[in-house]
């Protein structure tokens, strides 16, 4: 089997180095080809791994590789655990980049940089193996990190967009001031186990409970699982783009459209939600993560909800529609119900990897126009865009039998029984999400594809559908997101699919509890259908129909009035501007403090030049006692024979 | 005064090269008074000749200590070491001097038969016994520097510098003498020897002998060019003719360091704890001030006059530390210094020209572009003075520091190497202009065949010595047991 | 080839080439500089034995030669490799092949001083690190000054005199005081052997007295804050061979010192002095990270980034003995020494890869200005690859060999305390944040200027070197273990020298 | 040895060095107040030499040792080759200058 693994993981890889170093001599052709081959072989194989462990039932696999590194007692290792969990993500990121690659054909058409940008998406596909094949925590992390590094480089694709090559940095950073919290958190986890394996980690974890560190002065005791917990979590939050770390995703729909289908929906934002079910057994134990996760995760459910209201980039409707679900998985997470988060992530990997690719295609059709003011009655140049993405949106709104209802629905019962604190605020949170949801999806289905036609007349007479390289992922994964909750609901969070995969204490077992009352997915929909849940998410649709198709005019009149709420919102709550103005801006006023100051004043100007003009000025006066004249050097000798008979009396 | 001097033959087999160098150098002055200006080159040749055999001479004096004349000569290896390198050192300044000469109508016999005498001078002084023979070497000495320095008799400013350095020489002549008269009143002789078996370890407190210790000090400081009795030393170097700062700047030295050694460490060897301290505070002055005034030069000879202040701190530091290796550090750098500082001021030789001295440091602008190999040369030279290894300026100056570690000053090896980096300053100066700057409009190196061979053997000497400092270090272990 | 005297060949082949390459002088040039090119390239695959005929599971010296020096002071001519210094010759020679070919063409003034004087300096490093006698290493170490200010001074930018005098009066001042501390220890043991110092008892405050001597030579090298103001000064002004050996191996000697004689030599002062050490590498993470960030020059920036850089070397030094007060056990400091290795070796790959970018552009718009470029990857493609490649190593990603270093720095670091891995960690988002801006400013964008549009992508020669470099880059990066396994057993030694108070 | 303060009757050893002292500080004094002649800096010099010889004549004959006075006929020489030393370098400064006042003997400082 291992090479198996190794076959997916490095099928990817291989296509990238072919279509990236040598794309000259393969050609546009050869870049696809290859790289398309590359990830069927992942999927497929995938697939077998799937059937392999899933449905033949064979144990986990946890080995190495190779060695990576061996000193002082730690052998590091790039190695595999594959399991249940595993295989879920690797069934997930390489149907989604299969159905991205297929896509990006014909996205890319016109693209110069049609080679490179097969080589990244190639290469994302193998980092994101790496992270969720890991069976430790440095293959885990330089995972991380890769995929971090493909999504710089994607996002800044087109270099020449001074947006673009500002938004990558900027991804970066965040992402990396979350990867600070992560590396401390595997350092921790190094200094109770003096190994960076899952296993030994997931062992020590009760202990390191008990543990208690003086962080700050003596008086303070911070409990040690904690602190690695949050610092894990921090990175989790950098990299699925919780509050305040989520500001570098809207962002990022500077790059092409398939990439944010495929990693800033599918695929690398969920690392964090992945990471943390990954690391059950230990988060389990810290409550206080777990209420930090909850928080975390409503507060970016609910909020940056919001944002998607005022918002009228199609693509940032969507980015702000996935940074309100990546808080609902949080949520999730938080609630103990790891499953409940690792299943949303799945279905929402599907749908919202549907709806960036429906909104590729419309901005395809619009000739890269993405502002939805300017689009409108879409629905019948694009029928097959739209019947996608509308099935995308009632996924994304939790319509019952939609994927995303079983995940969602099941998400917010768990945390509806979740008794740790913070719950409340996470329930409320998430029931007001499902309307916000609601609400700005079918926003953005009416102001596209229904109403009136807004754009120029250019633009309107080349309206047609896409070629079928761009409908036909589309349409694939339509099929998931109608269908998979159907099949995954039962054994996924309630079953015992993550049996030995994930751990949940006893007490925070949610899941375990709606599961007694768990009669199949028919009954849940029953069920959903007269829960509020479904209410709220109806008035959101039927709140967006009233405002954006039957009275246009009253979202703007609402705007007049409420100035200050939407300039608020309008500014993202000012993050960026704080970040900008104060923490760049204060880093780099710092920088200039101490070079100008501390390096170029203090230390060079005074100590060192410092230093050479004292000599220099030493120089000058002392050679003013060469003064040429006889008698000068004469007293001189006299002065020093007195000197000398001087010492002769102190001397007796 | 029990011993009865009775000179024999034997006594005169040991100053068999003063003898000789004593009549050589009589000789080809009457030589030189009826040779016509044509066959000057005779003047010059002979003197060479007159040091070959003068070395020879000494080569073969025997290689354990003796003395003679009643104690007041002494023969021994430290002695016939210090000759042996006068002798060479002196062949290569008249070497150096001889086109420098020529260039300014300066060729003339004078120049050599002083630069004889003197060399005469600097036998006496490292055989001397007695001090009444160390006086007579000491003026045989600084009679012929004044007049080698007042010798270019058209030169307002060697006039000058001639009459600072006999007026301020003769005030440390009295003094030393007016030192000696004091501790010949307090012991009674003026035989080393005698001087070191009279007095015991109360000697550091005897009031009367520090008293002359004082004035004697002053003497030897100023002859060593010691802060501050170093005022002469800028002044001589650049107002005398450049081939006579040749000689005064590394020659005599070695005399001196003798002088040290023998009135010091033999004669007054039971009072040094006196001069230790004494020592100590002149060596520190001259390593601030040399240091420090070089940094402000302009004029490359004024700098090297500098320079040398500077180094004479370290001699100091290696003779106060009052151990034989104290000595063995101090006359290993004394004899590298020589070395360097022939090579060095040969260097300006080398680039002047008659009407232009090249003794700004700015003349060297450029000479890595004009003549890369004497660039290189000069490179070695300076950065051996600086004290950088592997030249053996390094190892000179390491050898002074263990010496004084092991006697416990190890904050003046602070003091020493911190003055060392302010030193390595000003030589670096002479590198960069020299390889940095672009060329001045003077002229490369045009120097004969012999005087390029012998510089650039002097040269490569400095690092050939730093790589295998142990063969030099080996043989001053066994001149200074 | 057991038998040769390999690490003497290595030392006088490259001196000796250097001397032959000067001696043809600049009308020779050209075959100068195929000499030069052929000399380095022997002395890179005559270390190759070296690494191949190691015995990687012995602490002990390896290659031995000894022949007597200066009897008197018993000071021998005595050359060894162990673990710590193996990797960092074959660095050294590696490196100045590639500086021999990148400075083929472009150096037109006096080419065969040039490269006379960084083959000279070749000898030189491979001797500081193969020394096994002090007063052998200090010779090396010093003369090796020499040559570097002559590089800065003849081939550097508009400062260059004053930055090359800096450059060489900072060290030499640092250095002389650990001439002392040589001396004071001599006088004790009879003798400059290094194993000799090793042993030799003594009391605190001569540990301390010592340690700081060597802190004075070692710190200036490294450069440690507060006295890294050279470095920046040196590489803006060096030409860019220059400025690659500097970064590359020079660097390296300060963190070397440390592993080679402040921690044996002086475990205990080691022990009281450990924080004033960390602080000065933590501030040199933080303060120089800030102070990088806002260069505008590429070079500078880059040098700063080599200062913080650096400072996990020397926290990964010494981490041994807060680690031990912390946890009751010593598992941890040797990940932390490994870190601090790794992290030298991949800094010379690294720093001097950028330091080569950077002198491609200069070799083309004679302006090292950040403000004067942009766009660069419109113009040179390949290029940019390199340069984006580079700069993420630079940052630290994984898969690069930067990555390695700080990460087992930064874990090791968490078993001292917490807070020196929170600080060490800052360099995650410092290191990324001025490296990533100078790479938006420098390489993407549109084009910038006429300047830039005429710029051309790099010659076969250029390409040549930089995918040398990256291949150095990623293959240490994605396996470390052939450089950790050589090290290991000595680096356990070096643990227990520093480990064994002298008291 | 006799005592300290009896040779030669009520003139002792003391009052010799004390007179040489005296013209010793007289002869050094002499040659750093005096700033106009270079002619007096000589007579200066042979006054200094003229208080060594005081010293060890007076002490030659309180110790008894007659090695003191030898020491005098040398100093006595050499003061004769200095002092036309001396003279032959005033004459060329003479001869260059036109003066030969001390204060003009400033053209090299620093």
């Amino acid at each position: 089997m291992e090479k198996i693994y190794l076959a997916i993981l490095l099928a990817p890889l291989f296509a990238s180095i072919v279509a990236g170093l040598f794309g000259k001599w393969v050609g546009r052709a050869g870049a696809h080809t290859v790289t398309i081959l590359g990830v069927a072989v992942s999927f497929a194989l995938s697939v077998y791994v799937f059937n392999h462990h899933v449905l033949q039932g064979q144990p986990a696999f946890d080995g190495a590789v190779y060695t990576w590194l061996e000193t002082d007692g730690l052998t590091l290792e790039i190695g595999f655990l594959v399991d249940q969990l595993t295989v879920l993500m690797m069934l997930v990121v390489t149907f989604v980049s299969l159905m991205v690659h297929v896509y990006t054909i014909g996205y890319m058409h016109d693209d110069d940089g049609y080679q490179r940008f097969f080589s990244y998406i190639s290469l994302f596909t193998f980092s994101m193996l790496l992270l969720v094949m890991s069976n430790n925590f440095l293959q885990l992390f330089v995972g991380w990190e890769l995929v971090g590094l493909v999504s710089y480089l994607l996002i800044g694709f087109w270099y020449k967009r001074p947006t673009a090559i500002f938004a990558n940095m900027k991804a970066f950073l965040v992402n990396r001031v979350g990867d600070f919290g992560f590396i401390l958190g595997i350092a921790g986890v190094y200094y109770f186990t003096d190994s960076l394996r899952y296993s030994d980690a997931f062992a020590a974890a009760p202990a390191i409970a008990d543990v208690y560190f003086h962080l700050f002065s003596t008086n303070t005791t911070e409990n040690a699982l904690t602190i690695i917990c949050v610092g894990l979590f921090i990175g989790a939050m950098g990299k699925s783009a919780q509050v305040p770390l989520h500001v570098w995703l809207p962002d990022s729909m500077e790059g092409p459209t398939p990439i944010s289908a495929l990693i800033h929906a599918a695929t690398m934002v969920t690392a964090g939600i992945f990471m943390v079910a990954r690391m059950s057994p230990m988060f389990e134990y810290s409550e206080t993560t777990l209420t930090f996760i909850l928080v975390i995760g409503a507060t970016t459910a609910l909020f940056m909800g919001f944002l998607g209201l005022v918002n009228n980039d199609i693509k940032r409707v969507v980015a702000y529609s996935t940074l309100s679900q990546l808080g609902y998985m949080t949520v999730a997470l938080g609630a103990s119900a790891y499953a409940a988060g690792v299943f949303h992530l799945m279905t929402h990997a599907f749908f919202k990897a549907l709806l960036f690719l429906a909104a590729g295609s419309v901005i395809i059709a619009m000739h890269h126009e993405q502002d939805m003011r300017r689009m409108g009655g879409l629905r019948k140049y694009l029928p097959i865009t739209y019947w996608t993405c509308l099935i995308g949106a009632l996924a994304l709104i939790g319509f019952p039998g939609f994927s995303g209802f079983f995940s969602k629905d099941g998400l917010i019962e768990a945390v509806a029984e979740s008794t740790i604190p913070g719950a409340g605020y996470a329930l409320f949170a998430v029931m007001a999400g499902v309307f916000v949801t609601a609400l700005y999806t079918f926003r953005m289905v009416f102001m596209t594809f229904h109403g009136k036609e807004r754009m120029d007349e250019h633009t309107r007479e080349h309206l047609h559908e896409s070629p079928w390289v761009v409908t036909l992922p589309l349409v694939l994964l339509a099929i998931p997101s109608i269908f998979i909750g159907w099949f995954t609901i039962g054994p996924v969070l309630f079953g015992d699919y993550f049996r030995d995969v994930i751990f949940v204490l006893p007490q925070h077992d949610v899941l375990a509890k709606l599961g007694e009352q768990w009669h199949g997915p028919a009954a849940f929909v029953l069920h959903g259908v007269q829960a509020p849940v479904f209410w709220l998410a109806a008035a959101g649709v039927a709140t967006a129909w009233f405002l954006y198709l039957k009275r246009p005019d009253i979202p703007d009149a609402i705007q007049a009035r409420t100035r200050g709420l939407n300039r608020l919102l309008e500014n993202k709550y000012y993050f960026d501007w704080f970040n900008e103005n104060y923490l760049a801006a204060g880093a780099r006023a710092f920088g200039r403090i101490f070079w100008k100051g501390g390096d170029r004043m203090l230390i060079d100007g005074a100590l060192v030049d410092g230093s050479a003009r004292v000599v220099g000025w030493l120089a000058g006066v002392i050679r003013h006692v060469q003064s040429g004249y006889l008698y000068h050097y004469a007293f001189a000798m006299i002065i020093g024979l007195a000197a000398l008979l001087a010492y002769l009396l102190v001397r007796t | 005064m029990n011993t009865t001097p009775v000179a024999g033959a034997a006594d005169f087999a040991l100053v068999a090269p003063e003898i000789f160098l004593l009549c050589a150098a009589c000789a080809i002055l009457l030589i030189d008074l009826w040779l016509p200006q044509r066959l000057r080159q005779v003047t010059y040749l002979l003197s060479l000749v007159a040091l070959v055999v003068s070395a020879v001479l000494v080569a073969g004096l025997p290689g354990e200590r003796m003395t003679a004349f009643g104690g007041t000569w002494i023969s021994d290896p430290v002695a016939k070491l210090l000759k042996l390198v006068t002798c060479g050192t002196v062949a290569a300044v008249f070497l150096y001097s001889r086109d420098y000469l020529l260039a300014r109508g300066l060729f003339r016999g004078e120049y050599f038969v002083l630069g004889l005498f003197a060399t005469l001078g600097i036998f006496v002084m490292v055989s001397s016994g007695s001090l009444l023979t160390m006086y007579m070497g000491i003026e045989l000495l600084a009679l012929s520097q004044y007049a080698l320095v007042a010798f270019d008799r058209d030169s307002p400013v060697a006039a000058e510098s001639a009459m600072k350095y006999f007026v301020l020489g003769a005030i440390a002549s009295g003094a030393l003498l007016y030192g000696i008269s004091i501790i010949y009143g307090v012991t009674g002789t003026f035989d080393l020897d005698e001087l070191a078996a009279g007095l015991d370890g109360s000697a550091a407190t005897n009031v009367g002998l520090l008293f002359g210790l004082a004035f004697l000090m002053a003497g030897i400081a100023f002859k060593f060019g010691a802060v501050p009795f170093h005022m002469w030393v800028p002044d001589v170097y650049h107002g005398a003719p450049t081939s006579v700062t040749l000689f005064l700047g590394a020659a005599p030295k070695l005399a001196y360091f003798a002088l040290a050694l023998r009135v010091l460490a033999e004669g007054l060897g039971s009072a040094v704890q006196a001069w230790q301290d004494m020592l100590i505070v002149l060596a520190v002055l001259s390593l601030v001030v040399g240091n420090l005034v070089a940094v402000a030069q302009t004029n490359l000879k004024r700098m090297l006059a500098y320079s040398t202040i500077s180094n004479v701190g370290f001699i100091l530091l290696g003779i106060l530390a009052g151990t034989p290796d104290g000595y063995r550090a101090a006359l290993f750098y004394v004899v590298t210094y020589v070395i360097m500082a022939v090579g060095s001021f040969a260097m300006i030789v080398a680039l002047s020209r008659r009407g232009f001295e090249a003794d700004r440091i700015d003349d060297f602008r450029g000479l890595a572009q004009k003549s890369p190999w004497f660039a290189w040369m000069m490179l070695f030279l300076m950065v051996s003075t600086a004290g950088v290894p592997p030249f053996v300026g390094f190892f000179a100056k390491l050898y002074v520091l263990q010496a004084i570690v092991d006697v416990g000053f190890v904050w003046l090896a602070g003091v020493a190497v911190l003055f060392s980096v302010v030193g390595a300053f000003y030589y670096l100066r002479i590198v960069k202009v020299m390889f940095f700057d672009e060329p001045a409009p003077g002229l490369a190196v045009s120097a004969s065949g012999s005087f390029r061979f012998l510089l650039s053997v002097n040269a490569l000497a400095v690092l050939a010595l730093g790589l295998f400092s142990g063969a030099l270090l080996d043989a001053i272990n066994r001149a200074l047991p | 080839m057991n038998n040769w005297p390999l690490l003497s060949i290595l030392v006088w082949l490259p001196i000796v080439g250097g001397i032959a390459v000067m001696l043809l002088g600049d009308a020779r040039a050209a075959l100068g500089r195929w000499l030069a090119l052929g000399v380095t390239v022997l002395a890179f695959v005559l270390s190759v034995p070296l690494y191949t005929g190691f015995d990687s599971t012995t602490a002990a010296m390896q290659f031995v030669e000894r022949l007597p020096w200066i009897p008197a002071l018993n000071s021998d001519y005595h050359l060894g490799v162990d673990g710590i210094s193996l990797p960092l010759i074959l660095l050294t020679t590696f490196t100045t092949v590639l500086v021999v070919i990148a400075g083929w063409s472009v150096i037109e003034k006096r080419p065969s001083q040039y490269f006379a004087a960084f083959l000279i300096m070749e000898g030189l490093m491979v001797g500081v690190f193969a020394a096994l006698d002090a007063l052998l290493f200090y010779v090396f170490w010093e003369a090796m000054l020499i040559p570097m200010f002559i590089i800065i001074g003849v081939w550097g930018g508009v400062r260059r005199v004053y930055a090359t005098i800096k450059f060489f009066l900072y060290t030499f001042l640092g250095s002389v005081f650990m001439l002392v501390a040589f001396v004071y220890m001599y006088l004790k043991t009879g003798t400059y052997e290094l194993s000799a110092f090793y042993q030799l008892p003594l009391t605190l405050t001569e540990q301390v007295l010592i340690f700081l001597a060597f802190f004075a030579a070692f710190a200036v090298k490294v450069p440690m804050f507060p006295v890294h103001t050279w470095l920046p000064d040196a590489h803006v002004e060096a030409p860019t061979g220059g400025s690659v050996i500097l970064a590359a191996i020079m660097l390296k000697m300060g963190g070397y010192g440390f592993l080679r004689f402040s921690l044996p030599i002086t475990p205990d002062a080691s022990r009281e002095l450990d924080w004033l050490v960390i602080a000065l590498s933590l501030v040199a993470v933080v303060y120089i990270g800030l102070v990088a960030l806002v260069q505008q020059d590429m070079k500078k920036l880059i040098a700063y980034s080599s200062i913080a850089h650096m400072g996990f070397v020397t926290l990964g030094c010494f981490l041994a003995y807060d680690i031990y007060a912390n946890t009751g056990a010593t598992t941890g400091a040797v990940l932390g020494l490994q870190g601090a290795m790794v992290q030298m070796i991949s800094h010379g790959l690294v720093s001097g890869a950028l330091f080569f970018c950077i002198g491609v552009l200069y070799d083309r718009l004679h302006t090292r200005e950040i403000g004067a470029y942009g766009g660069v990857i419109n113009t040179m493609p390949v290029f940019g690859a390199f340069m984006v490649l580079f700069a993420m190593a630079n940052a630290g990603l994984p898969g690069t060999s930067g990555f390695v270093g700080e990460f087992m720095v930064i874990v090791a670091a968490f078993k001292a305390n917490f807070w020196y891995a929170f600080f060490a960690a800052v360099t995650l988002i410092l290191g990324a944040a001025y490296t990533l801006w100078l790479v938006k400013r420098v390489v993407f964008g549109e084009v910038a200027n006429e300047g830039v549009a005429a710029l051309k992508d790099l010659n076969r020669r250029e390409f040549l070197v930089l995918a040398i470099l990256a291949v150095g880059v990623l293959a240490l990066g994605i396996w470390p273990k052939p450089l950790t396994d050589v090290m290991e057993p000595t680096l356990q030694q070096t643990l227990t020298l520093m480990s064994a108070s002298k008291l | 040895m006799s005592s300290l303060a009896t040779i030669g009757g009520p003139v002792g050893l003391p009052h010799f060095l004390v007179l040489a002292g005296i013209l010793f500080a007289i002869a050094v004094a002499g040659i750093f107040l005096n700033r106009k002649n270079v002619i007096l800096i000589l007579m200066c010099i042979e006054l200094m030499l003229l208080a060594v010889n005081f010293n060890f004549v007076a002490f030659s004959r309180w110790l008894g040792d007659l090695d003191g006075q030898v020491f005098v006929f040398f100093i006595l020489t050499v003061a004769a080759a200095e002092s036309a030393i001396g003279l032959a370098i005033l004459v060329v400064l003479f001869r260059e200058r036109k003066s030969i006042n001390v204060e003009n003997l400033d053209t090299m400082r620093g």
